[in-house]
């Protein structure tokens, strides 16, 4: 898309390919296999049969960043895993997206204080998209932090000029 | 531009066939532009547009495509189902634009080319898979009628086609300068290799039955009131056949429990570890659609064609052999076809994945001499037995 | 048309032949091998050869090709091997002499060739069987072929099984 | 087509190949050399037959049986010649052809 992208004024041909666009890419977001901590298991709870993903059409793993479009960072970021992380953000083609799951990913969670070995979130390594509260979050937080997103595709311009740049979506821990 | 090499590629290997098998008679695909153009077109002309033009783009579109869209969607659904979970459901009625969804999305991505590449063989790779998955689709009869080439070598020819798409695997593995990719690439032409020789001597056994190379002619030959035609009742031996055929086509198709090629607990992504967008799903078409060669070579060989007891007969009594048989026929064969694609993903989602060495101790020891002994008494068979009962070829 | 189409197939095999021979990297090299089968593949369905056309695919495209891929990725090749001079030099020690050679064998020899278009070639595989399996056509050869396979078959799994001995004289090397 | 345009073809190749032994200092490029060699011979047998005997019968088919046979042979060649080139890579370490000279000391 690169020769298209962004260069174009907002009518009606262009909102309803970006309209296409962005239902065919929130309609089949494909995550990287890719788990660092306890967070894992709960993502692994949405692939499976109780609250399955892929019905979302975002079951479909990848293991090779190649083929993925988000990057789920469930737990907790080393400094020794963050280069790992970020080499694998960048591997990604665009469009990519990033969920910030769980406390550590957000923002250093319980290792915030004393951790000196924990990035203090995830977002200090890789732009993030959507961040999911909880430690761990339930999956019905992470499936609400896949809707967030899509929602955020949903309005995302392709084609058109970009209007306001839009922050990152929060998901609210219940309380 | 990926895109580019593919029909060129598919035109110069469907081009060899067409020219000789279009006959007189000329095929699908020359009809249509003989129907089309406004002046008339000389024979030998047609052909060669029919061939250098239409086919590749034509069953692309036309067949291939949707028929690997809405067998991606099935094998999510049919995995969900297996998995006790309901698969893709948002997306449309039951999920069916999944696939469509994907594809867009795909097509839209970034398309990476990684550093260290090759980049000529990376851009050629997929290229070469997916022209010779449209050349192994273009052999295929679907009807008595419908057909795009009836080779007389048929069987033959999607066998020897299948292992262009070894030397695509093996070309993107290479050169995509990642170690997993050439693993996978090896190990897809090792297993290509070892299964290549059961696979193609189980299909020796009703090619020995029915005398002939071509789809068409055996599925011919399997018409009748009962299913006791089909060759898969013929005689002893061709029911292992089939079994031991299914086995070598699952290696050969790089499905599960044999898709090590692709491991991803092992070789992150396989051969196809650094293919995005476009060309990654050039590798998914492709993978479908031998698939559904393979089911078709063995709907066809084995299963009776578009025979089903009852049903074909009954049509054509009423109504002939014209286009309303035809239809029937082409229902007929796909269910058969698509039921044995339908094992295939069942077993993907059943079966664990076995080790390479597990893979090669199957095909060496076990399926190749069995193969071998099948051959050997389908042949023994049609000698000494069948001039018993009055028959003979 | 057919013209066409020889054209086209003899480009790509000579072609693909050029390619192979000149290429820096043998990878490439074996690769462009592939579309001198393929081409010659073409010829031999111009010819009228089909069975053979699609046996030169299975075996040489399928088989051959492969095994040398295989024997590409197991051994370490030199990349500055290529010396474009010599390369030329032999192409032109080796061609030169062809051509002339060609060259006048064509213009001497008096062969029974037919000319100009030629009646369509029957297909032939069942042809071929038969001829291989009578036994005062080429029954013998056939047979003999087949022992012969079985000869490589176990000299080439003997020659790759064998545990690897010291190299002979090994410690004045 | 004339019968010359193939037998043209047929040279080419054959001379591609033998340049190809000779220039090439790798075990496998003698290995691809000896291929694109058969290849062109198998060409001259198909042509050849396939112009003396235009109308087909038993002598159109000899050419191709005996490029059939030569296709035999080659298989063989190539899965022993490939057998050696692996074993004497094992054992020399290198894969050019002049290198492995023990017989010569």
């Amino acid at each position: 898309m690169g020769l298209l992208e962004h260069r174009l004024d907002e009518n009606v041909l262009t909102t309803r390919i970006d309209w296409l666009i962005n239902w065919a890419r929130l309609s089949s977001i494909w995550p990287m296999t890719f788990g660092l901590a306890c967070c894992a298991i709960e993502m692994m709870a949405v692939g499976a049969a109780h609250h399955d993903m892929d019905r979302f059409g975002a079951g479909a793993f990848r293991a090779t960043p190649r083929q993925a479009d988000l990057m789920i960072v469930a737990g907790t970021v080393n400094f020794k895993m963050a280069e790992r992380v970020k080499r694998l953000y960048e591997q990604m083609p665009s469009p990519k997206y990033v969920i910030a799951m769980g406390a550590c990913a957000t923002g250093g969670g319980p290792y915030y204080k004393y951790g000196y070995n924990v990035v203090k979130g995830v977002d200090r390594v890789v732009p993030v998209d959507v961040y999911v509260a909880g430690c761990p979050p339930r999956p019905e937080a992470l499936l609400e932090g896949l809707m967030k997103l899509q929602d955020k595709i949903r309005r995302s311009a392709v084609l058109r000029k970009p209007g306001l740049p839009e922050g990152a979506l929060f998901v609210p821990a219940p309380s | 531009m990926g895109l580019l090499p593919a029909p060129l590629l598919a035109a110069t290997l469907l081009g060899a066939p067409l020219l000789v098998a279009g006959g007189q008679q000329g095929n699908f695909v020359t009809d249509l532009v003989a129907k089309l153009s406004p002046v008339e077109i000389p024979w030998p002309l047609l052909v060669l547009i029919g061939a250098l033009l239409g086919s590749g783009f034509f069953l692309l579109l036309v067949f291939i495509t949707p028929y690997a869209m809405l067998a991606i969607w099935a094998e999510r659904k049919v995995g969900g189902h297996i998995q006790c979970r309901i698969g893709p459901k948002r997306v449309g009625p039951f999920g069916l634009l999944q696939s469509i969804a994907d594809a867009i999305k795909l097509l839209v991505k970034e398309d990476t080319i990684p550093a260290g590449a090759d980049k000529l063989l990376f851009v050629f790779a997929p290229a070469l898979v997916l022209a010779s998955a449209i050349a192994m689709f273009a052999a295929v009869p679907f009807a008595p009628d419908v057909w795009f080439t009836d080779l007389n070598l048929g069987v033959f020819f999607i066998v020897a086609i299948s292992s262009l798409t070894t030397i695509g695997v093996i070309m993107a593995g290479w050169s995509s300068a990642n170690k997993w990719s050439l693993y996978g690439a090896m190990r897809m032409a090792a297993s290509v290799i070892s299964y290549e020789v059961p696979l193609g001597i189980s299909l020796l056994v009703p090619v020995l039955v029915s005398g002939t190379f071509s789809l068409r002619e055996a599925a011919l030959a399997q018409e009748g009131w009962g299913g006791a035609a089909w060759y898969l009742f013929r005689d002893p031996f061709v029911l292992p056949a089939f079994l031991l055929f299914y086995t070598a086509s699952l290696a050969e198709t790089k499905r599960a429990p044999f898709d090590l090629p692709e491991a991803e607990s092992e070789l992150v992504a396989g051969f196809h570890t650094e293919y995005s967008g476009m060309r990654f799903s050039f590798f998914f078409l492709e993978e479908y659609a031998a698939m559904f060669v393979v089911s078709a070579i063995g709907a066809l060989y084995f299963l009776g064609g578009w025979a089903f007891p009852g049903l074909t007969p009954l049509v054509e009594h009423l109504f002939g052999r014209g286009w309303i048989f035809n239809a029937v026929a082409i229902g007929v064969f796909s269910a058969k076809a698509l039921f044995l694609v339908f094992v295939m993903m069942w077993l993907r989602w059943t079966l664990p994945r076995i080790r390479i060495d597990q893979v090669m101790t199957l095909g060496y020891k076990y399926l190749t001499p069995l193969s071998l002994a099948c051959l050997l008494g389908a042949a023994a068979w049609e000698l000494y037995v069948v001039p018993l009962f009055g028959g003979g070829g | 048309m057919e013209r066409i189409a020889f054209a086209l197939f003899a480009a790509i095999a000579v072609g693909g032949g050029l390619v192979a021979l000149f290429h820096r990297s043998i990878v490439h090299s074996a690769f462009a091998l592939m579309g001198t089968f393929l081409g010659i593949s073409g010829l031999f369905v111009l010819l009228g050869a089909d069975f053979l056309a699609v046996v030169q695919l299975l075996i040489y495209v399928g088989g051959i090709l492969v095994l040398i891929l295989f024997g590409l990725m197991l051994t370490k090749p030199d990349p500055s091997e290529r010396k474009l001079r010599r390369v030329l030099l032999v192409l032109a020690a080796v061609a030169v002499p062809a051509a002339i050679l060609v060259a006048r064998i064509a213009s001497a020899a008096r062969w029974a060739a037919a000319e100009g278009p030629l009646p369509d070639p029957k297909p032939a595989a069942r042809e071929i069987g038969f001829l291989f399996l009578l036994k005062d056509a080429y029954l013998i050869p056939f047979e003999l072929a087949a022992f012969l396979l079985t000869v490589a078959l176990v000299g080439a799994v003997f020659l790759a099984r064998q545990p690897h001995p010291p190299p002979p004289g090994g410690e004045d090397r | 087509m004339s019968l010359g345009a193939y037998l043209a073809v047929a040279t080419a190749l054959f001379v591609l190949g033998l340049a190809m032994m000779i220039a090439r200092r790798n075990l496998l490029y003698v290995l691809m050399g000896i291929e694109l060699i058969l290849n062109a011979a198998n060409l001259n047998f198909v042509a050849f037959a396939r112009y003396a005997a235009p109308a087909g019968g038993e002598a159109a088919l000899r050419g191709q049986v005996f490029a059939l046979i030569v296709i035999l042979l080659a298989v063989a060649e190539a899965a022993v010649a490939l057998a050696i080139v692996l074993h004497a890579y094992s054992l020399f370490d290198t894969v050019r052809p002049e290198e492995p000279d023990l017989l010569r000391e």
